[in-house]
Order: C-alpha cells, then structure tokens, then sequence
C-alpha cells in the first residue's frame, strides 16, 4: 500500500466537470505544484471549492485566469480581480459564502450530517432561497453540506501512512477538507517514515488520505 | 496616522477587559493593536486560523506559514495556538470572540450593518465579516463618522445589502461613542470641541443623547 | 474460543479489503483482529478516540491514558493516530469507517438491526452503537444463528426495539453468510455439513439461495 | 491573570441544580479531584453531561452514587448498574444519547450552532419527539445543542493561559466541553510555564478555559 506517488501520475485523476476542492488561505496552506498539474492537465468546466480564489498567479486565482473554472464557491475574490472581472461578464459563476459557512459546510459533508443551522446571513441575500427553523425564538438559515469528487491539500508533513502535520497558519481548510472528498490528494514539504509521527501531533489521520506528492 | 484616526483606534482599545480574545478587521481596526496596553493581556484572534497575533515580523524573518487574515505576514506569540477554519469559526460564531472590530460602509438605528459590498465596485465577498458580527460578544465600529464626500453613515435605515442585522454594540468616531440601543442610538461620548448639535447634523439617525455625556 | 466462533471470526476478517479502517464492537467482534493478516494494512478505530488498535499491551505495562472502547487497556500501533469525541464519529458517521462489526440480538429481512437493549435486562445505553451502524460503509453482523434456546435470531421483522434501519450488509453466524438485500437475505455461503433445510429452519426469514452457493 | 488556583477555592463555584459537563470515558481523561470536590460539597439536583456514568466509585459514577443527579444525559450507563438502579425507581431521569449526537451536539452549542441533522436514530426510538427534515431524499433528525453551566475537564499538560493537550484516548470529549460550558474548569496532570507549548500542538486554546487545578 503505497501512497507516495509522483506529480505525473496524479493527473490521470483529472477529468472535466469535476469539483475539486483546494486547502489555503491566501495561498497560504494552498499545494501550488497540485494546481499547477490541475493547469497542465487543461481540464475544464471545474467547480472550485475554497476560501478565496487567491491571485491571479498564485493559488486558485490560476485556475481562474486559465478559463478552466465553471464556478467557484468561495468566501472572498477581493485578491483577485479576473475572478469579479468573469463572474461580471457572466463566464464564470460565483458563489459566495461566509467564511465560517463554508467552513462548517465542509466539514459537515466529511461528518455525514445532513446540514446544519447558523444564525450567519440571516436578513442578508445570504439567507436568499434557503430554509429557515426558529429554534427557542432564535432564526437560523439551514446550510447544506458541501463535498468534491477531490481535495488537493498541503501539509507539512506527512508519513507513508498518510498521516498528515499541518503549520502554522497553513492549517486552515486543509483537514476539513480531508473529510469531504472522495480523493484525497496530499503535497506535503516533508514525507517521514510511519512512526516518525507521534499519534497525538497528527491531526489528519492517514486513512483520510489517498495519494502523497512531494512538495 | 491622522490625529482623528489615532482617536478612534484609541478609544476603540479602551474597550478591551482583561483577557479578553478580539478580532480585529482589516484596515483601521488593525491599528487598534497598537493602543492595547500589554498588561491587558488582551489575544487577538486571526480567523485564518490561530489566536495570539504578535509584532509584525522584522523584514527578512517573514514566515511563510504565518500571515494574518489579510495574508500580510504576522508572527505569534508565545501563549498562542493554532487551529483549522471550522475551529477558528467555532470560536468566532460560538461566542468566544470578546469583541471584534470592523468598519462599516452604514450602521442603522436598529444595529443593522452593511459593510461587504461597495456601490460600484466589484463585490470582494464577505470572507469572515458576516460570522464575526453575528458571533463576537460585542460589535464595534470604528469608522469616519460620514463619507469622503459628508454624507451620514449612520442612517434611520441602511440602503446597502447588510453584513448582519441588529448586530452592533458601538459606534466609534472622530466624533463621539456611540451605543446601539432598543430605543436607537445613544451616543454617550463626545469628542473635545465637538458639538451635539454638530454631530447630530452629520448623522442621519436621531441620537439619543445620554444624562452622562462625557468627553471622548 | 469454540469451534463454531472461531468459523465466524475468521470469515468475518476475510471481508476486508487492504488499507481497510474497520471497527469491532465489543465481545465477538473483538476476536476477529486475530485473524487479520498483517499484510492487509487494515486499521482499526477505536472510537473512543483513535486509529491503530494494536495488541494488548503486556501486564504491567498498561498506560493509563490508552484503552479501548470498552475500558479495556489498549496499545495504540505507529501510524496510529488520536482526536477528540467528535472527530472520532465524523470519521464513523461520514462513512470513513470501511467495515463495522456487532453482534445482534436481531436482524430482519430488511436489513434492521436491534441489538442495545435486552428484554427484561437494564438498558445499558446504545454508545457508539447507532452512529456506527448507520455510518460504516459495510455493516457486518458476527453472531450465532439462534439464541441459547434455538430462537431464530434472523427474523421476518425485528420485534426488540432498533439500533437502525436497514443498516445492515452482511450477517455471519456458524451456519453461513447471508448477504441482506432489496429482495430480502441472500444466502451466500454455507458452513461444512450444514443443509440449506437445516440453515433455513432455524431462520425465520425466508432465505434467498444464491445460484452461486459456496461452502464457508 | 492567574488562572491557576487550589483545589479549595473552586467549590465556591458549585450550586444546586447547575448543570455540568465531565469529560472522559469510562474514567480515562475524566478529572477525577474535580469530581470528589463536587461530592465533598454536596450540592444536589445536578444535571451531569458526560459520555457514561463511569463505575460506581470512579468518575461520574461517584456522583450516581451520591444521589446528587436528577438527570444524566449520557450515550452508556452498563457499567453502573446504580444509574440502571434509579433509573428504575425513578430516582434518576436518564437521557440515553447515541454517543456521536452527543459529541456533536455539544460541539454545536461550543461553535454557535441552532443544530444539526444527523441520520443516526431515524427510525429508533430516539426519534421520539423529534423533528425531521428529508434532504435529497434522506431522512435526518434535527438535534439540538447542548451546552452547561460548568464543565469539568482533565487535561495532560495546561500552559498558565489555560492552553490544553491531550494524551491517547484521555482527549475524547475534554477538547468539546472546552468550548460548551459557562465557566471551564481544568484538572491538569502538569502545569507549564507560557511557551512550552507550541502553537501547533495546542489542541484546546487557553482563551476557552477560565481555572486550572493541578492534579
């Protein structure tokens, strides 16, 4: 069971019309060789799941600038201004979401709930076209879960296993994210042998984990 | 900084208890840092995922990891801790965030606040902005009391798509402190050589002046 | 561990795929780590909190912190790994867990699945028990076919109360596997010795005979 | 700021009636000084949250025995046969909750959420009284927060701001109630000096816990 692959051999995971989520911040966290394969691979009509579209020549703003995204459900775009620029002419769809939203989207679909209830967005457009319950006179919006047919992440090391250690604030999204696809693809700067790990530092377990590329 | 600047970041600090975890937005809430007396041993929360933002860090020992939620290099300090989005989310909507500070495009008399989208421009999307306001104990603005061109801020009723709805605690400005209440705006403190009568015409909302106006 | 147990654990084990995370419930079930080749890579949770059950740990050498499910010391293997409560049933309820296997008290023809509490006994609570069944991708009965008294335990409709609802995929006892599908128990594999009219006489469901029948 | 105090000193903070999380299972990772102080102050008609009720003379099976409890919402109770016992007699009102809705709807309360919709319990009798709702043809129940007056942790190293981390299957539903109760109160096995741990190994932030106690 040998998960350590190389960057070549992952692209034949790549298809049209996927939906692919991507750990960062700010690119911050994000695994820029991943989505530079994404970008060689040349498919299209993707759905990017993140929390920004970073910069045009960095992160999840490449896959924005190569035309390559269909829509993107994301919490900021602010950093990039090709992705305001085709959402305006219409060529590409933009879901906004909030920040803890999608956060908690995210990670509900890798927890098999059903959904959940947030008070984030009531009276906003954000509450446009979802249900709401009022629980003890309080309102809240009912949020689906959100998965993808793959999650590129970056971590800072990981074992063979597929145990993965995150830094600082490159931590983010990535082990939401580990939960929520159904292929599990790994950049990490550090590849230990299994054991190297101590079993409380990890934070995602292994078995989450399909693949592992080195940074 | 502009003097009228350092007044509100300043005002804006003495806000802080002990111990107290606050988020500070981007722009001129950042500055509010600067103004926390260290024995307040106030944390700051950066929703990219951690608590304890430090110092910026000197040029040359940037750290690629650690970047504030603008994704401006940050450092952390010791005492601090790290965590993924849905935990950072957790605090935040959960209540655990003492007090975040934001701008804000309009405030209204009922506490609604419009500060994600800006008439004209393009939408940058409402990142952590909208949980913030509705999660953190205590909202507070800090903010030019009107627009570049004198128009008020504070309105009977904001025109712009909201951030939240009767969210706000307080309004901080060159002008005077203000504190949204059930009965409107209670502005409670005013700056030195401001008149009510001043601030009132540079507001759309009718203020509700205190017994116990102080000076800001 | 009798003959007839050993049958049911060993055929058990060999459900699993390489790199399989699986858990075993209590009594039984626990067996059935015995028989895993080590070659499989499979790891078990432990849903207390932790991936990589490992043997028991040596009298003596018990670490406080470190138990099974049951209370029971545990070792935890490298490679393994620890989270909290609610991470523990993300990984079981978001269908991360490949294989679980329980005892029953009950099964029925539609896959329902009533083995938490035993008539005229104190209710022990479910645990982990519901979450686990309606999560895990495959949901592997491990039991003798009949009670003590020779009761049909694989019945047309569960009467005790339900730990799920057609949650269940496989059922192994010392007389064969059925595999429970839309159409009703399919009987995949007979034990050595054991007639098709001896199986279905003590089943109250109707079994389905597979074409393809095979000796376990 | 001094959040370490003597074991005396918190009983001050225990009343009638309160509500109270104790994290642990089956003992391991329960803190059990905090708990024998809950016994020696003898307040009574407590609802304790925990994961079981432990053993009769050990974690929260010591506040069974006491007769202090009027309600235990917990997932297992087998191995005290006393809760059984009062159950029976109606002595004792018990809350069974399937383990992963009871580590989730804590977790609810802590993150700010009105609830959740989990599939476990459709069609058990842990349905009973509750709403439904079908999403995509999937039947979940709606369960709610649940969040308390205290909660009573153990913890295996605290820095001095309160900064928790964990050992093996002690984590549990410690790290949870962290972020669920009114006032945190932490039995930790050592007590650091701020900097010892790193930032990245931090599992419960300092900011969460109010008292630390040495065990």
């Amino acid at each position: 069971m040998n998960k350590v692959k190389d960057l070549e051999e992952i692209t034949g995971y790549f298809r049209d019309n996927q939906s692919i989520m991507i750990g960062g911040f700010l690119c911050v966290g994000t695994p820029e060789l991943l989505v530079d394969a994404l970008v060689k691979k040349g498919v299209r009509d993707l759905t990017i799941i993140g929390n920004d579209t970073g910069y045009p020549d960095r992160g999840i703003g490449k896959l924005i600038v190569s035309g390559q995204t269909k829509k993107a459900i994301v919490s900021h775009i602010g950093t990039n201004k090709e992705t305001g620029r085709l959402m305006n002419t219409g060529e590409l769809e933009v879901d906004l979401v909030p920040q803890g939203t999608l956060a908690e989207r995210i990670r509900s679909a890798g927890a098999g709930l059903g959904g959940f209830l947030t008070p984030t967005g009531v009276g906003t457009i954000v509450e446009e076209g979802k249900q709401t319950l009022t629980i003890d006179g309080k309102k809240y919006l009912l949020e689906l879960p959100l998965k993808a047919d793959i999650a590129l992440l970056k971590a800072w090391k990981a074992d063979k296993l597929g145990n993965l250690v995150y830094r600082r604030a490159a931590r983010n999204f990535n082990p939401l994210m580990a939960f929520s696809a159904e292929l599990v693809i790994v950049e990490a700067e550090e590849i230990v042998e299994v054991g190297e790990l101590d079993q409380d530092e990890v934070v995602t377990p292994g078995t989450l984990v399909d693949i592992i590329v080195k940074a | 900084m502009s003097d009228r600047r350092e007044l509100i970041v300043k005002r804006v600090a003495a806000f802080f208890n002990e111990g107290d975890l606050v988020n500070l937005g981007i722009g001129m809430p950042t500055m509010v840092a600067n103004y926390i007396p260290p024995e307040a041993n106030v944390m700051l929360q950066s929703e990219n995922g951690f608590i304890g933002i430090g110092p910026s860090p000197e040029p040359g020992t940037e750290d690629k990891d650690t970047v504030n939620a603008g994704g401006i290099p940050a450092t952390i300090i010791p005492g601090g801790a790290c965590f993924d989005s849905a935990t950072s989310f957790a605090l935040i909507r959960g209540g655990h965030v003492d007090a975040t500070v934001l701008g804000a495009l309009e405030v209204d008399e009922a506490g609604n606040l419009a500060n994600w989208v800006v008439p004209g421009k393009l939408v940058p999307g409402m990142g952590g902005a909208m949980d913030l306001v509705t999660g953190a104990k205590k909202v507070i603005i800090a903010m030019e009391h009107t627009t570049k061109d004198g128009s008020p801020k504070i309105l009977k009723k904001c025109t712009l798509p909201l951030t939240a709805v009767n969210a706000v605690d307080y309004i901080v400005t060159e002008l005077g402190v203000m504190e949204v209440t059930s009965d409107g705006i209670l502005l409670t403190e005013i700056a030195p050589g401001v008149t009510v009568e001043e601030i009132q015409s540079k507001t759309e909302a009718k203020l509700i002046i205190s017994d116990n106006l102080k000076t800001m």
